[in-house]
């Protein structure tokens, strides 16, 4: 009896214990909340700074997080579409780098400043 | 393709990494939006980026982690780097660092994370539990399938593949004209 | 313990592939440990080659002609003051030379140097190297930005724009090579570094030799592009000593300075095995496909231990030609010593490939057939070694303007070009 | 920069606005980078200091004098002779012409002459010397350019003539050759077999080292087109030597003002087209097989003879001045001296060649690339302690 008991707790205590240990298996939404936590950080990052570098690095941020949601979707599913998707969105990052940080130089040519507070006129 | 469903047969290491590569990634977030620095939030962000790519990898998509590492490390963040050396840092590291609006920003952000943690503490059981072993040996060739199509039919990207092949050009001819004096 | 030993060697994939973990990690130790001690002799190896083509003797005084150089060098350094300037931004320049070094270790993790004998076979291979090795830019941007010093900091953008630029023309002529894979039934080609040298194998050549000269002309390209990739003479501008005085390692010193020259002839190494494996056929002994049968076999795997002989003979002759005074008396035993030790391991060889010649399942036959794919596939990227050394005597460097130049009006169309014409032929022929 | 040119012309030092806050270009800060004095090439201790756009030149400015030792001022001290070996240790590259050049001016200025035996031995040796000097101009040229292995070969077969100038005057590199008046040594016993012995050595050895540069492709680059200076420009700086001929102006006193024996011999002058490093080094090339030509002729050609002119004990010159000045591998160096009659000379000024196209280097190297500075140092020959004094 007691030693069954004590099996029960034992067995309840894992549980528990794997509930908040690093034995649960590893589940489609663990990844769900990393990339929320990324997005959240890049969102901050975009509202909050001054520096337009440190700006568009945010934006990767976001962009990577957006990425490892499908990913982990496409390996919740079986099928290849988010990971297909990410490629894509690589490509789109790749290009938003690009002209983004061409816009800061050609601003930073004519402006020398890169804070986002002084870009405010439509034309200069 | 999904015939395996991987219940208990992980290997024991996989929670181990995953929680070093998430635990990697995010702190290193938050180093790339608190940085004064902006090189050094680039390095933080490049730390991001390759764990990122790890995670990938635990999600059987190779590919994809390879795509990451050598578009994302290894180019746009030698752009990055670039850039930020080519522009004057030392007075904006000097500077203040967060813009007139950043209450407003901060609380905009705190409430998409409250949305966020709403949904995933009241969503929790609409998300299935289930993971897909992946066919990790022909992945590429797989995503290949995907983009140009296979025994002759057009894949389901196809379209879609030549379209972003378009967008690359015409961000090459954006940020060459931005960035060219005369031309 | 024997049995997990005989289950691996008679396994017939990479450990990394056989979920074999505790493999995996003595491979990797094994390869940390080889291509230290690759760029230790290499080290010696240059400087020999280097002072015989400029009429010199090179380094003769630490052990037998310089034997010891290399270890006496690597003591030097870690003793050395390790100076940080002090308006460095300490914590940058103390990890940029980490970057470049694990970047160019962490590639060999998917170099075959057999069919199993490799720590990993990815799916996507050689974009994973490709990739990996492209991060070795950012430990050379990194560190020439930390120095906070004008010569570093040109040297840092020399360096990046350089790389940066050549690995377009050099990622277009492994795409050609690529292309080349799936040239089979399935029409299927394959990223996959195992999956390469096997194509070739089955398409019974070598890729270099594929559509002549079109497998040729992608060779070369990438042959060109990866002395740009490590910086080595003569397109060695960010480390340019007349110009730059050291580039972007200008401020460095003692163990930091030798973690960069560690990193660099590591990545040459890296991408001659990339060469290797893409155009040369890996681990593949000359005709495999047309010298076959055991006796063809067993006189290849002859090769390995008649290559020690060799070395040995050498090493013996300069004993016997070294000045007999008592001077030299300890540097004449060691040279024996060494020349002995050099025997004894052609011997080793020249057993194993006997012993191992009839029965392929036997120990020794395992050892025999892994023993020949290293032994071709270091050969091969020995070859390599020599051919930078080579450069590195005989030509001036180019100028940066020039080198740009070279990069993205000649290489760049030269590699498309090769590109589209290896598609059309591959479609034609099959 | 315009209005700083005048500055210069004020006497201030600088004609570098170093001053003014960087101003951004595009996206990158002008750089201002001090070349040296400690600098793999900058041949010695010249400060070079550079003003560059990312990699290109915008200016420069030679700051110079950290091998200063005041030779001129030393001359004043010292009696004629005494000063003789002095003049060695200006361009030590080639001590044979300076001791040459000094020795005739005294002799001009006392009106006396070398016989000829010691005027054919002082031609095989200053030309020997020529090849000596542009052989370690080619070997750190080439290694400026990154090519290393010329210098060793240059370095190994240098070595052929410091033996003979060793057993000639037993030394090598600061000979002190020459005397006022003629020589002091007698040739040795085989010094016509050694200066013959290599006469036939060396020729191939000048096709070997053009075999490394010549047509090599990178070589080419890195040279056709690179420190372009025209003739007006050269004369108008007052550069000499090699780098005036390859720019076109068939000058060299050799033929223009012969000295020593030198109007004896036949010899061509070699002369570029473009004025680029490429022509300069293609004259210099030419010139060592010029020199070989008349060091043949000399040596099969020494009179017999006295070797030293009737000279006092005691040097004591009449009162006046002398201008006299010799075609040194480098250019033309010229020695004024100005006699106040008595044992030591009253002032001793030398136009040294280096130190006059140094001053080409600014010309030469604007809107050009860093790497081409070095290119252009390196062809311009100069030797600092003939720059500095």
């Amino acid at each position: 009896m007691l030693t069954r008991a004590a099996n029960d707790d034992d067995r309840r205590r894992t549980t528990e214990f794997e509930r908040l240990n690093f034995m649960v298996p590893i589940t489609t939404f663990h990844y769900l909340v990393v990339a929320a936590a990324l997005f959240v950080l890049g969102v901050i990052g975009v509202l909050t700074r001054r520096n337009v570098v440190i700006v568009l690095m945010s934006i990767e941020l976001i962009l990577n997080a957006v990425n490892l949601n499908l990913v982990a979707f496409s390996r919740m599913w079986g099928n290849l579409h988010g990971q297909t998707f990410a490629v894509f969105i690589v490509v789109d990052a790749a290009a938003e780098a690009a002209v983004g940080l061409g816009i800061l130089i050609a601003f930073f040519r004519n402006k020398e400043t890169i804070n986002v507070d002084e870009i405010d006129l439509l034309k200069w | 393709m999904n015939s395996v469903v991987n219940t208990g047969a992980a290997p024991v290491a996989t929670p181990f990494f995953f929680y070093f590569l998430a635990g990697a990634a995010i702190v290193s977030g938050l180093l790339v939006i608190t940085r004064r620095n902006a090189v050094h939030s680039a390095l933080s962000l490049i730390v991001t980026l390759l764990s990122v790519a790890g995670l990938y990898l635990m999600l059987y998509a190779p590919f994809v982690a390879g795509v990451q590492i050598i578009v994302y490390a290894g180019g746009i963040m030698v752009l990055f780097l670039f850039v930020i050396m080519l522009v004057n840092i030392e007075r904006s590291a000097k500077d203040r660092q967060f813009n007139r609006i950043w209450p407003v920003g901060l609380a905009a952000a705190c409430a998409l994370l409250s949305l966020f943690v709403s949904a995933f503490v009241k969503g929790r059981n609409l998300f299935p539990d289930r993971l897909v072993a992946l066919q990790e040996s022909s992945n590429t060739q797989q995503i290949a399938a995907m983009l140009y199509g296979e025994a002759g039919r057009m894949g389901p990207y196809t379209f879609a593949f030549e379209i972003a092949s378009l967008l690359l050009l015409v961000a090459i001819l954006g940020a060459v004209i931005m960035t060219k004096k005369k031309i | 313990m024997l049995n997990a030993f005989m289950s691996y060697l008679g396994s017939t994939v990479p450990p990394g592939n056989a979920d074999n973990q505790l493999w995996a990690l003595i491979y990797v130790l094994i390869i940390f440990a080889g291509v230290s001690l690759a760029v230790v002799a290499m080290n010696w190896i240059e400087r020999k080659a280097l002072a015989h083509f400029q009429i010199r003797l090179g380094p003769m005084r630490v052990g037998p002609h310089g034997l010891l150089q290399p270890i006496a060098d690597a003591l030097k350094l870690m003793l050395k003051e390790d100076i940080i300037p002090a308006q460095a931004d300490a914590v940058v320049f103390w990890v940029a030379p980490l970057i470049g070094l694990l970047a160019a270790f962490t590639v060999y993790t998917v170099i075959p140097f057999g069919p199993s004998q490799a720590v990993s076979d990815m799916n996507i291979g050689i974009l994973f190297m490709l990739g990996v090795s492209s991060l070795g830019v950012l430990g050379i941007i990194t560190a020439g930005w930390a120095s906070n010093s004008h010569y570093p900091l040109i040297g840092a953008l020399r360096s990046s724009a350089q790389m940066v630029s050549y690995e377009v023309a050099m990622g277009l002529a492994i795409v050609s090579a690529l292309l080349m894979t799936s040239l089979n039934r399935t029409g299927t080609g394959t990223l996959s570094m195992i999956g390469i040298v096997e194509a070739q194998q089955q398409q019974g050549v070598w890729f270099i030799f594929k559509f002549f000269p079109l497998g040729l002309i992608a060779f070369v390209i990438f042959a060109i592009a990866m002395i740009a990739e490590t910086n080595r003479a003569p397109f060695d501008l960010p480390e340019a000593e007349s110009e730059l005085t050291a580039g972007f390692h200008t401020e460095y010193s003692g163990l930091r300075w030798s973690l960069f020259m560690l990193g660099e002839y590591a990545a040459m190494i890296a991408v001659s095995s990339i060469a290797v494996t893409l155009w040369l056929g890996g681990w593949m002994r000359p005709f495999p496909n047309l010298l076959t049968g055991s006796a063809w076999d067993f006189i290849f795997s002859l090769f390995p231990g008649l290559t020690f002989a060799g070395l040995a003979a050498i090493a013996f002759i300069g004993t016997a030609r070294m000045p007999a005074q008592a001077y030299f008396r300890i540097q004449r035993i060691g040279l024996a010593v060494f020349a002995a030790l050099l025997g004894l391991i052609a011997l080793l060889l020249l057993a194993i490939a006997v012993a191992g010649r009839t029965n392929d399942a036997s120990i020794a036959g395992r050892f025999r057939e892994g023993i020949d794919y290293v032994y071709w596939f270091v050969l091969k990227v020995a070859v390599f070694m020599y051919l930078f050394i080579w450069y590195r005597a005989t030509w001036p460097r180019y100028r940066f303007d020039q080198l740009m130049r070279v990069g993205w009006k000649v290489m760049l169309p030269i590699s498309l070009g090769v590109l589209i014409l290896t598609a059309i032929v591959g479609v034609l022929i099959s | 920069m315009k209005d700083s040119m005048d500055e210069l012309s004020n006497g201030a030092v600088s004609h570098l606005d170093l001053e003014t806050p960087e101003k951004p270009y595009l996206d990158a800060n002008e750089l201002i980078i001090n070349m040296g004095p400690q600098h793999p090439a900058t041949h010695g201790v010249l400060r070079v200091i550079l003003k560059l756009d990312g990699e290109k030149v915008l200016g420069t400015e030679c700051v110079i004098g950290y091998l200063h030792r005041g030779v001129e001022k030393i001359a004043e001290n010292r009696t004629y002779t005494m000063f003789n070996p002095y003049v060695d240790r200006m361009d030590y590259v080639a001590a044979v012409s300076n001791g040459l050049g000094y020795c005739e001016a005294v002799e001009k200025l006392l009106n006396v002459e070398a016989p000829p035996r010691a005027q054919y031995i002082r031609v095989v040796l200053t030309e020997l010397n020529r090849i000596a000097s542009h052989q370690l101009w080619l070997g750190t040229h080439a290694l400026d350019i990154g090519a290393m292995t010329p210098l060793f070969y240059t370095f190994r077969d240098r070595e052929e003539i410091l033996k003979i100038f060793e057993r000639y005057c037993g030394a090598r590199l600061t000979t002190h050759a020459f005397r006022i008046g003629g020589c002091q040594y007698e040739t040795y016993a085989g010094f016509e077999k050694d200066v013959k012995n290599f006469l036939a050595f060396f020729p191939p050895k000048i096709d070997e080292y053009e075999a490394l540069l010549t047509s090599n492709r990178i070589w080419l680059e890195r040279t056709k087109n690179v420190g372009v200076i025209s003739g007006k420009d050269c004369i108008a700086l007052g550069v000499t030597g090699p780098v005036l001929r390859a720019s076109g102006v068939k000058w060299d006193l050799r033929k223009a003002q012969p000295y020593a024996a030198y109007s004896k011999f036949d010899f061509e002058i070699p002369v570029g087209e473009n004025g680029d490093t490429y022509d300069r080094y293609m004259v210099r090339m030419i010139e060592m097989r010029q020199s070989l030509r008349i060091i043949e002729q000399a040596v099969n050609g020494i009179p017999e003879g006295p070797i030293m002119g009737k000279v006092p004990k005691v040097i004591k010159p009449p009162v006046g001045e002398i201008y006299h000045s010799i075609e040194a591998p480098k250019g033309e160096l010229g020695y004024f001296i100005v006699s106040d009659g008595s044992t030591q000379p009253y002032r001793v000024r030398v136009r040294p060649p280096s130190f006059v196209n140094l001053q080409a280097l600014d010309i030469m190297v604007r809107g050009m690339l860093v790497a081409d500075v070095v290119a252009v140092i390196g062809t311009l020959d100069i030797v600092l302690g003939e720059v500095d004094r």
